[in-house]
């Protein structure tokens, strides 16, 4: 199996490739835990909006270390701050902006993405305590749904597969996964290759990639940049 | 992101004939009298229109049915102190009426802001509000299955709205329009005062920006009641 | 038949008797028109709140003619007051407080009422206008839900009837009826006669009744004060 | 009419054995830590708790599920920055866990309080958590049932109360709060500062009284990430 360690990119560089799709004014709501990072890099001009389940819109990045307000937190338990403009409200009604279809965006971390856009993120299936949080509910709902994730597990295997064999968050739901070699788009042919990472070859991405990739229009370059590497 | 236009007229310019338009306001109370004003200018025609009553004199929704704008309303009580429009308008077959209990108007409108296709209420059931609609037992008890109520466009009227369409509302005029706001595709408010990014505390903002497409300021605006008891006539 | 004209309550009567009966603390919907009278009768010593339908809890009197405020009227859209501890909710809140049991009494007016407990009170069904309101969400879901009505219609028929022929508002929601005549329960049996006017007998009451008056229990004198005849 | 009880003590003293209890919060933000604690001083067993998370550290929700009071956890994320206290009470088989989607416990919690006992929601379709409920397709689409989920009692975090149990929240604290105040048969709050009747304004007022069966004002509540960065452990 071909070694990507030298050249997959790094999870800020993925983060900011997802970050640039993000369209000025757009709701977005980021998973927790790497998906955070995506807030990171905005690109100059686009203002995205961020959800957080818990009951906040419109937050601000992180506090400095010392000023943290433990009322005032993430989804991820992680302190933010206020911006103008930021709004409280209570659990339902953070709940009915995301299943009533208000959100533009929600971007998740995976398990694995079937060539379906089956989802799985909550579960290993394999004993441990099974933790879902609000991701069955923000990827049956939102209006993109966005997978930020390494191409491959670190044992090797693909995450972007045939079938999903662990337990499901949603079906059909992603149309776009983010990787760390390739942007793949989930069409109704299935995996939809449209940007890889210069230094792999099709033929390597196909062989680290559980279902076939198929190509639709021009391939262009995954190019990001060099200091988040 | 702004999303502030300058006038009713401009923020009202789409929508289109065969349109469902929800209406905030209970009675005359949190009616957006300026924003039905510029739709009746705008000339939209063969609307669906969501509101809970009927009209009051010759202003407002009234005058809105008056000029034969509208095929069908959807509310739960039209009656009020001069109920005359609409009850020509329905006695002479040109409006259409769905009579929706009060609080299941409420939660249809909600529901469909939240996502919810369907949910079960013990309000109506064993009465005429209740045919055809699936029936369920829960614990013993009889409910009817109620589904959600969308619309295209929401008219609504807050009393401060700052740029990203933060509301708050005044007093009970706050009654249908946060929950009409969630349920329409385009939502469009009149604010009182606009001010700006920041002008509102956080803890205070009743309708969140996010479910709101458009606002606009109208300063001092018109009350149903006023303009009533002075026998206005619109347009 | 009887002529009652002379010797039944007035409306202010059968209101302070209906209020006799609320409970201190409780929270209290009055239906719109003759049943919003009720809250000039609260006892001494015993504070109801009231709600109203249209997002306001614990609001005050009625404000002085040409001090009217229209942001701030109740379900009958007349004018109200603010008192300290009210509070303002939309719509779809306002009636989760009803549907979901929170009110403790309602207390409507009537087309007629059976011994079942099912009352119409929204459409005549003679092809007027309907016009339900918040009627069938309040009879579904108060813990208490309480009628006050004229013992007869304008042309003598009774309103406490077997079984109602008019649209029904809700079934089997009525448990006492407070009318011109007297203080009705409505129980497995039927009507529970619990309270009469002096001047009426129980011979002529049954007569303008249009079901079995059962008695359980003693049966008091309906009485109320002179000054509100 | 005044709902203020002097302790927190004195506010739990009747939760029997058994009875259902939500506890507000996410994760540390909102919890009622003192409510709590005076829960585990009281003595209560076998309770079936409803939290959007199953503890951390060992104050909290984690210390009453330490003392061995918790049958079962209904939740969405049992997972947290110290989660061992779960975890070895749930691996030795003496805690059940029923795990809902966050915005299905959300929504289940405010339907229970609304009236509504059964609503259709997309979230979970097609996965484990849909197992064994019914399926409805509306317009093209699959939703699964769900259930109301109703409370003996709720212990919830407050700002400001009055003493009609009007309650005010602090930004994300808010969280599950006021759903929770309306589903449960009594619900107790603590706040931070009691005021006078009419010390809220009643444009900010977020759970209206009558959701509200007492309140005991805790001045300087505790916050659980500062008790756990102290390496605090109750009792």
């Amino acid at each position: 199996m071909i070694d990507i360690t030298e050249i997959k990119l790094s999870n800020a560089q993925i983060a900011w490739r997802a970050a640039q799709d993000i369209e000025d004014g757009a709701y977005v709501n980021l998973g927790i835990g790497f998906p955070e990072m995506v807030a990171q890099f905005q690109p100059h001009g686009k203002q995205a909006i961020f959800h957080t389940e818990n009951g906040v819109l419109d937050f601000g990045k992180s506090p400095d270390k010392g000023h943290e307000d433990w009322d005032l937190i993430n989804a991820g338990k992680k302190a933010i701050t206020l911006n103008p403009g930021t709004s409280f409200f209570h659990h339902a009604d953070s709940f009915a902006m995301v299943r009533g279809g208000h959100l533009d965006v929600a971007i998740l971390g995976a398990y694995q993405v079937a060539q379906t856009g089956d989802l799985a993120n909550w579960s290993t299936g394999k004993g441990g305590i099974p933790a879902v949080g609000g991701a069955m509910d923000l990827v049956q709902s939102a209006k993109r749904i966005a997978v930020i994730t390494d191409h491959v597990t670190k044992t090797g295997a693909p995450k972007l597969v045939d079938t999903c064999t662990m337990p499901l968050t949603g079906v059909g739901c992603v149309t776009r996964i983010y990787s760390s070699l390739a942007v793949i788009d989930i069409e109704v042919a299935g995996f939809v290759l449209r940007e890889k990472i210069a230094a792999i070859s099709l033929d390597d991405l196909q062989s680290l990639t559980g279902a076939p990739l198929h190509l639709d229009g021009p391939l262009q370059e995954l190019a990001c940049p060099k200091e988040l590497a | 992101m702004d999303k502030t236009i300058q006038t009713a007229a401009e923020a009202v310019a789409q929508i289109p004939d065969g349109a469902t338009v929800m209406i905030g306001g209970f009675g005359g109370s949190g009616a957006p009298i300026e924003l039905i004003h510029a739709l009746i200018d705008q000339g939209a025609r063969h609307l669906t229109v969501v509101n809970n009553n009927a009209g009051n004199g010759h202003v407002g929704l009234a005058a809105l049915i008056e000029q034969g704008r509208v095929d069908k309303l959807i509310c739960s009580f039209p009656r009020s102190a001069d109920p005359g429009v609409f009850v020509a308008a329905y006695r002479a077959g040109k409006i259409k009426l769905e009579i929706v209990p009060q609080g299941t108007l409420a939660e249809r409108i909600r529901a469909a802001g939240a996502g919810i296709p369907a949910f079960y209420t013990p309000t109506g059931f064993g009465t005429d509000v209740a045919e055809g609609k699936p029936v369920a037992v829960f614990e013993g008890r009889s409910y009817v299955q109620e589904r959600w109520l969308k619309a295209d466009y929401a008219l609504i009227k807050a009393e401060l709205g700052d740029p990203h369409g933060n509301l708050t509302y005044r007093m009970a005029a706050r009654n249908f329009n946060p929950v009409m706001a969630s349920a329409a595709t385009t939502t469009i408010a009149q604010v009182s005062r606009l001010v700006p990014l920041g002008g509102i505390d956080p803890e205070h903002v009743v309708t969140p920006g996010i479910f709101v497409s458009a606002l606009t300021e109208i300063p001092n605006p018109a009350q149903e009641e006023d303009l009533n008891r002075a026998e206005a006539i619109y347009p």
